[in-house]
């Protein structure tokens, strides 16, 4: 299938299975990212793309299945363990906490001190103009880095999440739709940046639902529906209707695109 | 709960450090404004109000010095547990057990200073270091059994109070209070960091050349200022400190504002809890090291309620119940509005069975007060 | 042991005074050979109370002690267990209404009584403005203290409700100290939760030896402080022996059928300097 | 806070009920793991273990009727305040003025009867109306100010509690308890709603027929079935109908779990919260009738502390302190089981110095007991 | 600029302004909406689209402005006011209780209900058929309406609240972001609705960041930029290119796009 096979990949789950009480989430599902590789993530509504990626970053713990990170096993028991792994996330519902300021969230569990132990502090004007910069970059004039985020707009607070994502580095980046909030200019500086990453050797795992977007930077797709993996496919094997058609799980796309002209 | 998304939206953290930008998009407010904005500063307006009160009804002794240092005193030692009770409140748990820590831990220092002759300082470590796990396994079982810590510490309460009761009549042989810690300590040096008054030297030397108040024996009416007093001061600077400028406020603020949010961007959030639980219980011991050193003796019924009132002195001060906002300066005015109410009622006038009537309708004006003259300043709707 | 009795009262086992009656009640079921179950509400709640009497009726113990703080709210539960055929006697508070309900005798005092005769004392002392400290307002039997010492006191007499807290107490006590100079009595209604929090604010207020500070029970560092002289004195209710003896008695009566024709006054009991020092040690240790 | 999500994904409302559908994304599930999912059942666990507790270390006789009527009376009179607060709770609020409710309604109803010799009748209407003008008053205040209610309710208990002092000592001249009710109302006929026993003739009947235990004099030994019982067991069955099965109980669940998406939905948050307010207070007036009765008198104490054991009853039973989950049926099973941990360690020797260590310990055992049941059926992380 | 200003406009804003303290989140906007038309809300993140729909749909009141409901000028205190007047709105944060059940998060506010006073209650059995009947019709096969909202997947939930406001009906539809989470098949069963809501009558305001989307289902479009409008445009005097880059707010899209191959 993928043309990577020979590297050892980054992260490779095996079967990995995921009940919640009577509800099964994922059904044995495998996929691999290797380094300097963007594997996009598609599916359905409610195919477990979120829960595979949940799993992927320590938030959640598999009910079966196999995990490994550059070949070595590996069981996390919290998302702390995943960033020490060098796994960066930014989660559908991005991790934000509504109360506190734009800066407190970017710099959220990774706070940069200065000065020596008993006196040792966040340097807030530093890390205030750190995320004034990074929002800068991404297409966004936040007025005050101390605003409440969730005063935010939704846009704002995706990219508050993306930038604080990317800013962090790490080995593999994953992003749960990070543009489904984003304007125009805001969507491809997010698409930039994935391809930046990915040449900076990180793998990235990108969730989208838009066909285009994953077309436009993914060098293999993987698909999910009702728990189960269809496929996975490089994008030599695959054309972009393709990939729309299975993304939307064969559901009669065309009478419903001749109404919009095409347009979805 | 209703008040989140509210909050949110008038009090963003610290604008007033925001550096003065020329956006379209921002409109000027004023300096009042701004500082209003501050949760820390929210409880002044109804401090201002109460003193006003005061001024206006009470007898003209509450304000003398002598006067301030008796509503400090009991301020003091509330507002410790408060400071402490609100940067567990804003990491989102609950303590109901302070009040019945302040007791068990007077028993375990009276009875390591008296059974077990030790001297203050081991003393004093020891009684820290069993409320610190006590207060660690509290957390730890909210942690582990995802159970409200209401229903945990409350079980605790109950737990630590008759625990207290048991180990006095033991102590003791029958007696439910335990007493003569004041000789058994009489000499030690540390005293002075944990009873009486500092700056004695200072206030004999103020006495002497007539600025303040004196007796008719020549010695100061007020001879220091209580030592729990300084602690008093020290930790909502020390809390104020930690909150706003460290990597462990952010994690509290975080812990507490959404749990889940805050372990997926990589915050020990166990870790935050485990150690604010610890905290919490720390401080009630300090407060009953200093009471029981104060009033040389400690009984069963100590810091009953104690729980309660430091909850509700964090709450005026700005806390959610929620968690994730609030401030431990507020708590620091709210256990002082909580003092002054308290004791200021007998400088007054009114007849002590309508004490309580006064004490609640003083605590809803000045929380009352404090939200309107916000809401007035900040121009919120 | 065979003759089971229980004791219901309204005061909790963390209270000082209570925890005196509390060990004489076990002093005596040891002496006795009985098994005494001491129970009580967790504050001062009469419905509570009632409900704790109705319990210990369905056990049909061989005897009952109860405190009857409120007899209407207490009575009807009373009854029942005298109809159940259990021997009831009452004790500390009640003494006007025991033998209505059918208790055999009362053991005890009134706490009206014992207030008027401190108010008698301190007034006699030379009181004129007073103070009443009370730490539990809404408690009936505290509430009545007050009303006995500013009856028998006569002068002006306010209440000064407090809290358990010392440091609470003892500001309290010294902001009403300065805020009325004219104040030159200080009744305290329980020793250590409000005596000697009270001696210290008078101490702070520089006001030691100008105000009368007495105290209703007893503690070990308040008798010091009468026998000191820097206190006036304390009441005694001997309130040991309202646990002691009512369980010797329903013993006895179990075992024997014996038992007193009267109540039994176990105080008022004014404990004034050249007593006081005899008293500490045991007061220390809960029995007085 | 932190088991907010948590709860979310454990105990879909009413998987019970869910038809069964072939869908291969669902696992078969046993009846046990559809059960315990429901928050109303899980306190029944921790019932289950208190009860095996008491047969193993109390007096028989508390397992007899009478042992359990002396449990049920102070159970039910309790459990009507954890249902009321429990629906509040719900519904996204605390209140903590219900103990205070509760001796200011009683002293309101004792002076109508005694003071205004007003019939029974009126004097129940007025003392409930009342009771529900404060309740609604106290619920308007905190939707107009959007001040945390805890804040706003504890000025209230001070300031009811206050008030009863005040007003007792009017209305008696100076005592603290006011005296003489049973005589006022000596042959109403509403008397028997509120007071006494239910199903009197019956339980003679039965104990004619030797069914129940009698004493030596042939009268039953049980004479019937308090009142408050029948009312704790209706209101009980009402408000879990009211949550699950119509419109209003949509409301207080939306209105609770988050007000500003209710609002937005069209619930109307306010007035669903100023009911409940209302319900409340309405629920300590009929506690205050109902022990008043009883108890022919009323004092200053009445009620204390009852909010804050209404809120337990409420929180043993399943509810979330943070609103928007928990249900009545828990509540009740809270009620009784608190009822029967405080009542029941009277049946069994341990000395009563003991006590609280073992309310508490008991408490926790049982709400751990109902978590690890629950996690262990549910299979559940 | 509109080609219906003949008829008196559903809804219709004049110099609406709405301040946060000191933070000005929309600085004189003026829209308005006809029977029958779909009006697209366009504009940069944070540009005050959703705040200008919030009040609306009555969640916030205006600084200052006029609001005309059908020409008459109205004053909404809540969304219960605004729902009455017949505006049914998506909000971009759902407004759903994650703790409550899909059908009762479905009905929520407007709970159909049976049977006499006393007596009268919801039909559940009745309200998880509709619930799941109109779930499947946007393309969502519910495993059990009694399932916690919080659970469902990020597209499950938007379906939800899209569902529940049409099938509300309505004078006026207001969507905020509806697609922003949604698979193929559900987003194009979204603008199949909008398009037969419009049909019925019913004005919609559309908010998306898709200009695709926008422009396969819009009449007209409204572009805010900074909490001010940029101008209202039919869709015969614009082409999507042009669209497109007002929506970026003039930044330099064609780099960017050069970059991805003009996929966004
Ligand atoms: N905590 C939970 N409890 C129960 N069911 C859950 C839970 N979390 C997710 N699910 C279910 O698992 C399925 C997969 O959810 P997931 O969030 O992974 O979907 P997704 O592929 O990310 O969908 P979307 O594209 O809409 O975000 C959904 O049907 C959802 O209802
Ligand atoms: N409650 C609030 N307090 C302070 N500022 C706010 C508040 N709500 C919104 N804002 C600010 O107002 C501006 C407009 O927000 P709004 O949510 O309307 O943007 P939007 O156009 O919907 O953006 P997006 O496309 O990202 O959803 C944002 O910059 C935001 O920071
Ligand atoms: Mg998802
Ligand atoms: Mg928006």
């Amino acid at each position: 299938m993928a043309a990577t096979a020979a590297r050892t990949p980054i992260i490779e789950v095996r079967d990995i299975v995921k009940h919640y009480g009577s509800i099964i989430a994922l059904n044995g599902v495998s996929i691999e990212v290797s380094a300097g590789e963007v594997l996009c993530l598609l599916g359905d509504n409610g195919a477990g793309k979120s829960t595979l990626i949940k799993m992927l970053s320590g938030a959640v713990r598999p009910t079966s299945g196999e995990f490994l990170v550059e070949g070595q096993p590996v069981d996390f028991v919290s998302p702390r363990d995943a960033l020490d792994a060098g796994i960066a996330t930014v989660f559908q519902d991005l991790a934000m906490i509504p109360l506190m300021s734009i800066t407190r969230n970017f710099f959220m569990g990774r706070e940069p001190v200065s000065g020596f132990w008993p006196f040792r502090h966040i340097d807030m004007k530093h890390c205030n103009a750190v995320t004034r910069d990074e929002m800068h970059k991404i297409g966004i004039d936040i007025r005050d880095p101390n605003q409440a985020v969730g005063t935010l707009s939704g846009g704002e607070r995706q990219c508050v999440a993306i930038a604080r994502a990317v800013y962090f580095g790490a080995k593999v980046l994953i992003l749960d739709e990070p543009t489904s909030a984003l304007g125009v200019a805001q969507t491809s500086m997010v698409l930039k940046y994935i391809h930046q990453v990915q040449q900076k050797g990180l793998g990235v795992i990108f969730i989208t639902h838009n066909v285009r977007h994953a077309y436009a930077v993914g060098d293999r797709f993987t698909v999910l529906n009702r728990g189960q993996t269809l496929g996975t496919f490089s994008k030599s094997e695959i054309s972009m209707e393709e990939v729309q058609n299975l993304m939307a799980g064969g559901k009669e796309l065309q009478t419903l695109s001749a109404d919009l002209n095409g347009t979805i | 709960m209703a008040t989140l998304e509210h909050k949110a939206s008038v009090a963003p953290e610290q604008t007033v450090s925001a550096a003065p930008k020329a956006d379209e998009r921002m409109r000027q407010v004023s300096l009042a404004t701004q500082i209003m904005r501050r949760p820390e500063l929210g409880a002044v307006a109804g401090l201002v109000l109460v003193v006003i009160f005061f001024f206006l009804t009470a007898d003209r002794s509450m304000f003398t010095l002598a006067g301030a240092m008796t509503i400090l005193a009991p301020a003091s030692q509330l507002g410790i547990l408060a400071i402490a009770a609100a940067l567990l409140m804003i990491g989102g748990e609950f303590d109901l057990s302070i009040g019945s820590m302040v007791a068990f831990a007077g028993l375990v220092f009276g009875v390591l200073l008296i059974n077990f002759g030790q001297p203050l300082s081991i003393a004093i470590l020891l009684t820290l270091l069993f409320s610190g796990v006590v207060g660690a396994v509290n957390g730890q079982i909210v942690i582990r059994t995802r159970l409200p810590s209401f229903i945990v510490t409350l079980a605790f309460l109950f737990i630590l109070r008759g625990l207290t009761l048991v180990g006095l009549k033991w102590a003791t042989g029958g007696s439910t209070q335990l007493r003569g810690i004041s000789s058994a300590v009489a000499d030690s040096p540390l005293l002075h960091l944990f009873s009486g008054q500092a700056f004695e030297g200072f206030f004999l030397w103020l006495a002497r050349n007539g600025v303040i108040e004196t007796f008719d024996n020549g010695l100061p009416k007020v001879t220091g200022v209580p030592v729990s007093v300084i602690w008093f001061i020290a930790l909502a600077l020390l809390a104020t400190w930690v909150l706003l400028r460290t990597r462990t406020g952010n994690w509290i603020f975080a812990a507490g504002g959404d749990p889940n949010a805050a372990r997926n961007s990589g915050v020990p959030v166990n870790r935050v809890k485990t150690s604010l639980f610890a905290l919490t219980a720390c401080a009630a011991a300090l407060v009953a090291i200093i009471t029981v050193l104060d009033a040389g003796s400690t009984d069963a019924r100590r810091g009953f309620q104690k729980e309660f009132e430091a909850i509700i002195a964090a709450v005026i001060g700005g806390c959610l119940l929620t968690g994730g906002y609030g401030s431990a300066i507020g708590a620091f005015f709210g256990a002082v509005i909580f003092g002054l109410v308290s004791i200021g009622l007998t400088y007054t006038r009114f007849d002590s069975d309508w004490f309580q009537v006064f004490l609640g309708s003083m605590l809803l004006l000045a929380v009352l007060f404090n939200n309107f003259i916000r809401r007035r300043v900040t121009g919120e709707r | 042991a065979d003759v089971r009795i229980v004791a219901v009262t309204h005061g909790q086992a963390n209270d000082p005074f209570w925890s005196v009656v509390k060990n004489g009640v076990s002093a005596a079921a040891k002496d006795m050979g009985a098994s005494v179950d001491y129970r009580a509400p967790e504050t001062f709640d009469m419905v509570a109370m009632s409900q704790l009497i109705d319990a210990a009726v369905n056990q049909k113990p061989a005897g009952l002690i109860v405190s009857i703080p409120d007899a209407s709210a207490l009575g009807p539960s009373i009854k029942k267990a005298v109809a159940a055929g259990i021997p009831v006697i009452s004790i500390n508070s009640g003494s006007d209404v025991s033998k209505e309900l059918g208790a055999l005798l009362h053991v005890g005092q009134e706490e009206y009584a014992a207030g008027k005769a401190a108010g008698e004392k301190l007034k006699e002392l030379g009181g004129k403005k007073g103070i009443c400290v009370n730490q539990e307002v809404g408690n009936v039997s505290l509430d009545q203290r007050c009303k006995g010492f500013g009856d028998g006191f006569g002068g002006s007499v306010t209440v000064l409700p407090v809290s358990n807290d010392p440091t609470e107490v003892r500001a309290k006590v010294k902001a009403a100290l300065s805020a009325d100079t004219a104040i030159d009595t200080v009744m305290a209604l329980g020793a250590s939760t409000a005596g000697e929090p009270s001696l210290a604010a008078v101490e702070d207020a520089g006001r030691a030896g100008k105000v009368h500070v007495a105290t209703f029970d007893l503690s070990a560092d308040f008798l010091k402080a009468v026998s000191a002289g820097k206190a006036a004195f304390a009441i005694d209710q001997q309130q040991f022996l309202q646990g002691y003896l009512p369980v010797v008695f329903l013993a006895n009566y179990a075992k024997f059928g014996l038992i007193p024709s009267g109540n039994v006054p176990s105080g008022p009991n004014l404990i004034t300097k050249e007593k006081a020092a005899q008293v500490v040690e045991l007061s220390a240790k809960g029995i007085r």
